[in-house]
């Protein structure tokens, strides 16, 4: 038996909750990116799932650009926590401030 | 069903390593395995395209970038030290409220599975030809996205060197 | 069949086997460790110092990073070729566009010199 | 029944994947001792030498696995040891995974039951042999760090700079080809390649992106860390990189990762250009040759056909790849990156934008 729709909603929610407690707990710039990541992800499944259940495939096309707003976020983001490292060399984002470089 | 929940499990748990483990290392596998399973649940749900899209570009790309940074870096492994415990209060405030508004949704949304898609729905003909007429600009506008991102990029790089 | 679940089954067959040569050595080899032995190999000396805090030239995060934009534009790609022939010129014009604000970007790292490796 | 028959292509597709390794490990072998005129690998007997004569080929297939396989498992003190035990791992499973989806015969029917030779009839499997290929990083460049000594990391951070350096023309060259067939699913476009052109030539996909098949090779070749592309483990100077601390098992299953990559690059460029499992003239029901000359054959016989004919396509891409291995010397890092990103995207990119015009000129003009 298939599992209803519902279910991947519920899922992803919680997924989403734990990408959410990632960027509030961790300290370290990296992982609070992939905790966004995650969170990304986790707004995708409710895309896809919602798509399923209108049997509209926007939802699917709208991943797309999800992925593409990852992409460039990691990008930029990870070049930012670089140039922080070679002048500070802490990933710690409490130490690295807001903005002051 | 049995899938399903095959899938939760392995999703939640590996989820909870990305968010608990110290080493940043493992956490970005644990990453990988967690966008694996999302890609398993793009195909439950009848996302074929984009479950393999999943895989090349979170898998295959996104993920690799943050390996290199960590490893680059040479970051030692921390503990997930909540630094304030007002941020801990928010975030567990934050995970409880979200928790009850998504049961409530799904509570008061209408229980049941929607019809069965016709056999060609995700199917990367159908996607495409959706995606490139209806959101025709918006892929448009991705590519000035992605050439801010590789000259932002390569200035910061370069910036420090 | 459901190709996927077709995919699982070789999934569950490639893991075994995979996994069963990863463990062969364990079984099959003798053990005989010694201190030496378990050293890290840096032709015959004794290591110096330790790997964790070494840095690395920026140029690999750049590569990195230049092939997740350019990653991105190549999946986009797959999709359009598919439909390509219902597009038609339209769908040509789109990824002209697409590729074009691409290629200038493509340009202006070239001639700043971030392709450079020395 | 269902299962069983699944279960029999993933294991006939595993099998073709593991012995092409073995057997390449043997032309490897015999193939650079003919190049450096030397007699090779001649050692091996079996039984200890009770037989009198050398058996040649299957002892060295026997003999070299099994002496790696009973080598002593050494994990260095320093390292991290669950992430060196599963580096092996990740590097070989998506590769054995990527054979499922190439398609290496067309449908048989026994008692009215088809059975599509081909794994797992994915509809996106061009997707998933790129998705496949680009898992391969993760071995590389976790088995590197793993081992927390210097060969191994800078050995590690070389290739897979590398690997995701190529995989850029690796993917426009398979755009192009997508654009071509309009699908993404290797068996329809291997299908698409059983036309004949002007009665005479095969429409293989190589007449149609001559281009293409250049870059996929080229970027193959670098995906397989191969030389000239061998900079990742360049013995001269990084020892044997990112595998320096693997011993045993583990190290065979980096080496046959090598093997297996270019036994993919090989399947890959067969199915896409050169007509999979395509014999020229052959059709379900026999030979129809151009004068109207035919020879019929039964089912059975034309599957084996097929199948023979995909592997010895493989074969010969194999060692064509092995020739240029022994060949070719080996590229310097800043030769090999100005190579991917200053010469094959744009190339790849220029093939694209051309493919695409002359799809909509020629199929306009056709009226197709």
């Amino acid at each position: 038996m298939e599992a209803p729709v519902d279910c991947y909603l519920v899922l992803a929610a919680i997924l989403f909750a734990i990408g959410a407690l990632g960027v509030v707990l961790r300290r370290n710039v990296i992982v609070i990116l992939m905790s966004v990541e995650l969170m990304l992800n986790a707004v995708n499944v409710t895309f896809v799932a919602l798509a399923r259940k209108a049997l509209a495939v926007d939802g699917q096309v709208i991943v797309f650009f999800v992925m593409t707003v990852a992409a460039a976020e990691v990008a930029i983001g990870l070049a930012i926590v670089l140039a922080n490292f070679t002048q500070r060399r802490t990933v710690n984002a409490d130490e690295i401030g807001l903005l002051r470089w | 069903m049995i899938l399903f929940w095959v899938v939760a499990v392995l999703s939640v748990a590996s989820a909870l390593t990305v968010v608990l483990h110290g080493n940043p290392v493992y956490c970005a596998l644990a990453l990988v395995m967690a966008l694996f399973q999302v890609a398993l649940m793009f195909v439950a749900l009848d996302a074929h395209l984009l479950a393999l899209l999943q895989v090349i570009v979170y898998a295959g790309a996104i993920v690799v970038l943050f390996l290199f940074v960590i490893m680059l870096l040479s970051l030692e492994p921390d503990v997930p030290s909540p630094g304030r415990y007002g941020m801990r209060a928010a975030a567990i405030t934050l995970t409880v409220v979200l928790g009850v508004e998504v049961g409530a949704a799904v509570l008061l949304s209408e229980p049941g599975s929607p019809d069965p898609p016709p056999l060609d729905f995700g199917s990367t003909r159908m996607v495409a030809e959706r995606l490139f007429t209806a959101h025709a600009l918006p892929f448009e506008l991705t590519s000035v996205l992605l050439l801010m991102a590789m000259v932002a990029a390569v200035v910061m790089a370069r910036r420090h060197t | 069949m459901n190709p996927y679940a077709a995919l699982l089954i070789n999934a569950a067959l490639c893991a075994l086997v995979a996994t069963l040569l990863l463990f062969m050595s364990r079984i099959l080899g003798r053990r005989r460790g010694s201190t030496v032995k378990y050293e890290i190999f840096e032709t015959g000396n004794p290591p110096i110092g330790s790997l964790r805090g070494t840095r690395f030239p920026v140029k690999f995060y750049l590569t990195a990073i230049l092939f997740i934009i350019f990653d991105i534009e190549v999946v986009f790609m797959y999709p359009w070729a598919v439909a390509y022939r219902q597009l038609g010129w339209f769908g040509l014009a789109e990824m002209a566009v697409f590729v074009g604000v691409l290629a200038g970007g493509f340009a202006y790292i070239w001639r700043v010199g971030a392709l450079e490796w020395d | 029944m269902d299962l069983i028959i699944s279960f029999a292509t993933a294991l006939v597709a595993l099998l073709i994947c593991l012995q092409v390794t073995v057997l390449l490990l043997w032309i490897e072998r015999k193939g650079s001792a003919l190049i450096q005129d030397r007699v090779g690998a001649d050692r091996a007997t079996l039984f200890g030498g009770l037989l009198p004569f050398n058996l040649g080929i299957v002892n060295t297939m026997m003999a070299d696995p099994l002496k790696l396989l009973t080598k002593e498992d050494i994990v260095p003190a320093a390292a991290d040891r669950f992430l060196h035990w599963l580096a092996p791992w990740m590097a070989v499973f998506p590769l054995f995974l990527t054979f499922a989806v190439v398609p290496f015969g067309d449908v048989l029917v026994i008692g009215g039951r088809q059975i599509n030779l081909q794994a797992v009839e994915l509809p996106g499997g061009i997707l998933f042999v790129l998705a496949m290929v680009s898992l391969g990083v993760y071995g590389v460049i976790v088995g590197g760090w793993a081992s927390n000594s210097r060969y191994a990391f800078l050995g590690g951070v070389r290739g897979s700079a590398q690997m995701i350096s190529y995989e850029i023309p690796m993917g426009l060259a398979l755009v192009s080809v997508a654009l071509t067939y309009g699908t993404l699913d290797l068996q329809e476009i291997a299908r698409a390649q059983g036309q004949l052109m002007w009665g005479v030539v095969p429409a293989w996909g190589i007449f149609y992106q001559p281009i293409a098949f250049i870059l996929l090779f080229i970027a193959g070749i670098a995906e397989s860390k191969r030389a000239p592309f061998d900079l990742p483990e360049a013995e001269s100077e990084l020892v044997a990189g990112f595998q320096t601390e693997y011993s045993g098992s583990k190290m065979s299953m980096f080496m046959m990762s090598d093997f297996i990559e270019v036994a993919i690059v090989a399947a890959l460029t067969t199915t896409l250009f050169f007509g999979g499992w395509q014999v020229p003239f052959l059709y379900r029901d026999g030979f129809h040759f151009a004068a109207g000359f035919t020879v019929t054959a039964p089912p059975l016989v034309v599957t084996l056909l097929q199948i023979v004919s995909f592997l010895v396509k493989v074969f010969v891409l194999c060692w064509i790849q092995i020739l240029i291995r022994w060949s070719l010397p080996r590229l310097r890092y800043d030769q090999l990156m100005a190579f991917g990103w200053k010469r094959l995207l744009p190339v790849g990119l220029a093939n694209v934008a051309a493919s695409a015009v002359l799809v909509l000129l020629l199929e306009g003009w056709t009226g197709a």
